[in-house]
């Protein structure tokens, strides 16, 4: 126990990289997946098309393999980005894959009424999603997403391989320097449990502020 | 030219088919400004579709339809059909079968939504009006309430008035009782009928023989798509001219 | 950790060893030239031939496990294999988990920089700057316990492999990093990498063959070979063979 | 493009446990979410409360961390598993915990009225679940769980912590004998998509199988 | 004892709140063997929960209810009741207001389910079982559809072929026309009728007075959780004893 003590701060400064890419990435991310699912249920044939192949490229290969292009394959083309800012990059890229098709699940589960009564009271349809369709798809869409955010909060652990010292990176130095291994584990793994409920907890919270109407 | 003035409706050889499966064929009817016109007919026949490309929401496979001057046709190109369409919406009001409130909005907010996003009426003169209509169809103390609160013939009401909201110059019904319980069918039945009387132009497709004999100046019915007979209300009910409508208004009765 | 090795203690592991008659290598065999996979798909490079070498004087045969450095010493506490031939350093720290063998060879460890980089002379420059090295390598314990308090602040970034350190010193993304010359030869002239070592060496370090805790007679047996491996000019022939150059003595 | 037709074997090995693993996972793994699902939704207390525990620790902690612990951490108490039986329990865990999650919610978005149909005919509660529930649940769980499934193909690199040769473990060691790493990472990368696609492909097939009735 | 046996159903004293809500209070009801009941009132009356209480479809909160001489009540262990309750509905047929069929299953299977399953029937002879009641119904062409494909008159009729399966000595309807549209209400009235006929005993929640008018022995008028009004059909409608029940029986004049 006492070499967890001592070495706390460094591992919450592991955490706190976790919490921010985390965080980050969920934000633009969540942009990127409104974008890309209304993208394919309601673009044409070409934004479809186009879509679909960032869906499905995304979510087929590994991230690991998306952060090192992003990092050390637009370094050989000359964009030579920050760690922090390639790992932002390719989690958002990555989030919003996951998300596009969670969002596009909750849209489709909109009734068809509800797209003819915003229509026949006069909105176009940029009016009839923004106001309309998006807003419940969204409360539909938080359970499901729960799991992609608490994925993504593990899957940050990725971005070591770009020197990015996250929670479990530290602890895989401290592991070097001691050579011994459960008590760092345990630890990380408490802290990631920690970091997880709370992530449960305050979606748990949106949810039930959504669902007032039901 | 008659005694309403131009024609609020008009369909020439109107038709429209679903992949291959024709469900309207050369419709020719006429709705005049202030007339109360009920669709009757049995299951399958078009009614509601008919009713829904009065607005636009089913595309035209061929003729032509004037709504309040605009008209829609198909030889226009789909950019042009959408722009007329647009318009013609915007003095058209709907009111569905199934409600289609919006569950996110409180009964207020479902009824000024359009106001303020369409017609960009400032948000305190959307409020008044909303809550005049809410008055008008007796829902106002449930004003900030979430539609699925409400029971079946409230959420129609509050659809009535959502619709009314927009001041529309027409109003079309598809079932507007068929979706509640016996119970509630009189209250929105007594909304419609007020309506009536305003002078507004209304197209109603319904089930309820004894209120379209009350509420409509003139009955529209159909089967199969083609519209077999047309007549006052009075003349309908009394002495059907076709053996089909004969058959219908018998077959009702025995439900009933 | 600790009750695995009490365990361990009472049993006798070099007759464990030729009981079985194979000898379980943990080996990273991502670290060229001294453990990585040949054309052939086997484990090859100085470790793996100076592991073979013992195996050979043991009368027993050798099974590599290809291990990542990050679960190496959870393996061999575990009785996944019985040592390590993997660079392995010796420290203080790590002695008090594990038990070395008599050092097999030494490494020179420089501090690396951009080929046109006149400000960085040695270690003592690093203040400010961005320091890659290698993940669970003992030169990031060295620069984070011992360097960074003696010299002040600066960055360090932790790599899987070197040639992403060395990738990312080329682009600049780093200032310096240090390692061990044997090591990163073959990468640079690989890759083109436009970098070159300056300065004295920072450190010098000494790979020993690592085994479990509570061993001191299978221990003695290793030290035993690798004597016997220098003396006999076995050892010189396998170092001449990865290096070019002759051992220092 | 040579040094990775010449390595190709090799990568085709480290594809064929990767798809062996995910396999073994899924099959245990489905088999864990459905007896887990139904605990958390009719089982008594103490019973929910172990299925939410089991749920809330294996998903609010790294993959990573559990698979070592079973590897090692079991080894401390004697049980020393043989490292691809460690990976398929590890991973069957793992994979059962966000499955469960997924089911549950298939569960429940079957209406009250199945049950009590099938009560009113005499049924069980054991046959109703299994016999009128649990399919129809399974039919609406397969899109999300293909999310799961898919996400889980790429954790199986995970094991390479505990000396499995898989997919991305044959690539880093292949990169550490050439010292050049894009060719082999976005060789990787359409493998992966490769088997990806593949899986999506099979899943919409069953879905298209399972959905005769719709 | 009366002219037809040993009741088929007897509560006494039966009582049922949700949570502190009383929706039924001290019912005291016989249903005798071979009778068809018809059970009226207005929304929220508790007719539902009093008739999915002959099945245990409701937990009871406090008196007895007695079915087919199976007996069930509040002072028996949660345990005990359970096995009570399985064993009546072993001999009791329900008819759900939305259908309830099962929609992975055919037509036929849907049938037969419950005989293989909870009978364990030999599955030949639950097959020919199924295709006889499917006649019956006027279903058996149908018998490889799936449930969506039908229509709601349909798929009426294969909810009560699969209640008939089970060869039950009671069969219990809540509002089993009401989800249909006025054109399909009266194949299924059709094949209630035909049943009533059989001399099956039958209880019927309806909305549908012609119906429950010549169909049903006696009605058993509720309201607000207490039984109003009991009396024979003929009696019910020409001559109410009760105020509530003119007053209901006027109101419901009106809607249709
Ligand atoms: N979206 C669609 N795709 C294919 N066929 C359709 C579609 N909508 C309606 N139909 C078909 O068009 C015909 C007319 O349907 P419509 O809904 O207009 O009938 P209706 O007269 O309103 O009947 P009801 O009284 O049952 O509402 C029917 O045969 C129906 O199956
Ligand atoms: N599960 C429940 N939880 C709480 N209250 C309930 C529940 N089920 C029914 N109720 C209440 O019990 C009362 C009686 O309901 P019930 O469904 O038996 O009425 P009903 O006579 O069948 O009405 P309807 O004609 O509208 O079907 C109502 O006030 C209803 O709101
Ligand atoms: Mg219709
Ligand atoms: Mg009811």
């Amino acid at each position: 126990m006492d070499i967890i003590w001592s070495n706390l701060p460094f591992l919450l400064k592991g955490a706190y990289y976790t919490l921010l890419i985390t965080i980050v990435s969920m934000f633009f991310g969540s942009i990127i997946a409104v974008v890309v699912a209304i993208a394919r249920l309601k673009g044409n044939r070409s934004i479809r098309w186009l879509a679909r192949a960032y869906v499905s490229i995304i979510r087929g290969t590994p991230t690991l393999v998306q952060i090192i292009i992003v990092y050390y394959g637009l370094a050989d083309y000359g964009l030579n980005l920050q760690p922090l800012t390639a790992a932002y990059i390719a989690l958002s890229i990555s989030i919003g894959a996951y998300l596009s098709e969670t969002l596009r699940g909750a849209i489709q589960a909109i009734p068809k009424g509800q797209y003819e009564a915003a229509y026949a009271s006069g909105m176009t349809p940029i009016q009839t999603m923004k106001r309309i369709i998006l807003p419940q798809a969204i409360r539909i869409a938080i359970p499901p997403a729960g799991n992609t955010f608490i994925g993504m909060l593990k899957e940050t652990s990725l971005v070591s391989v770009i020197t990015v010292t996250e929670l479990l990176r530290s602890a895989q130095l401290l592991i070097a320097q001691y050579y011994v291994y459960m008590p760092f584990y345990l630890a990380i793994a408490v802290m990631y449990w920690i970091l997880s409920t709370g992530f449960s907890f305050i979606l748990e919270r949106i949810e039930r502020r959504l669902s007032i109407y039901e | 030219m008659n005694k309403y003035g131009d024609p609020m409706i008009k369909t020439e050889n109107l038709s429209k088919s679903f992949s291959g499966l024709e469900v309207l064929k050369n419709i020719n009817l006429t709705v005049e400004t202030g007339e109360v016109v009920a669709i009757l007919g049995p299951s399958g026949s078009g009614k509601s579709t008919l009713l829904r490309m009065f607005n636009g929401l089913e595309e035209l496979s061929g003729g032509r339809i004037q709504v309040g001057g605009i008209s829609v046709d198909a030889n226009q190109s789909q950019r042009e059909r959408n722009k007329q369409i647009g318009k013609i919406r915007l003095h058209t009001g709907m009111v569905f079968q199934q409600f289609n409130l919006y569950p996110h909005k409180t009964v207020l907010q479902n009824v000024v939504e359009a106001l303020l996003i369409v017609k960009k009426i400032p948000r305190e003169k959307a409020i008044t009006l909303g809550e005049k209509l809410l008055k008008r169809v007796g829902l106002l103390e449930k004003k900030d309430q979430y539609p699925n609160r409400l029971s079946g013939g409230q959420q129609q009401r509050v659809a009535i008035a959502r619709a009314l909201a927009m001041e529309p110059d027409l109003m079309l019904f598809d079932e507007p009782t068929s979706a509640l319980d016996p119970e509630l069918v009189d209250e929105v039945l007594a909304v419609i009928k007020e309506l009536a009387h305003t002078g507004m132009t209304m197209v109603i497709v319904t089930h309820e023989m004894e209120f379209a004999r009350e509420v409509a100046d003139r009955i529209i019915f159909m089967a199969d798509g083609v519209v077999v007979e047309e007549g006052t209300s009075e003349e309908f009910f009394s002495r059907p001219k076709t053996e089909r409508a004969r058959k219908f208004l018998k077959m009702e009765e025995v439900i009933n | 950790g600790a009750k695995n090795n009490a365990n361990n203690a009472n049993k006798d592991l070099l007759k464990e060893v030729k009981d079985q008659g194979t000898l379980r290598v943990g080996v990273m065999g991502t670290y060229q030239p001294y453990n990585f996979l040949n054309d052939k798909k086997e484990m090859d490079g100085f470790d793996v031939d100076i592991a073979k070498e013992v195996a050979k004087r043991l009368g027993v045969k050798v099974e590599f496990v290809a291990q990542e450095f990050s679960g190496m010493i959870a393996g061999l506490q575990t009785n996944k294999f019985d040592v390590v031939i993997s660079q392995m350093t010796i420290t203080d720290e790590r002695k008090k988990q594990l038990d070395f063998t008599k050092p097999y060879i030494t490494n020179n460890v420089k501090v690396i920089v951009q080929e046109g980089n006149t400000t960085i002379k040695s270690v003592e420059d690093f203040k400010g700057k961005n320091i890659g090295v290698g993940l669970g390598t003992n030169d990031e314990t060295y620069l984070r316990t011992e360097l960074l308090p003696k010299v002040g602040d600066f960055t360090i970034k932790t790599y899987d492999d070197v040639i992403t350190s060395l990738k990312d010193l080329d682009t600049g993304r780093i200032d310096a990093t240090i390692n061990n010359m044997y090591a990163i030869k073959p990468i640079v002239e690989k890759n083109g990498f436009k970098i070159k070592a300056v300065g004295e060496p920072v450190k010098s370090d000494q790979a020993g063959i690592a085994v479990r805790k509570g061993n001191e007679k299978f221990l003695k047996e290793l030290d035993r070979i690798l004597a016997d491996m220098k003396a006999d000019g076995t050892y010189k022939k396998i170092f001449v063979k990865w290096f070019n150059e002759e051992p220092a003595e």
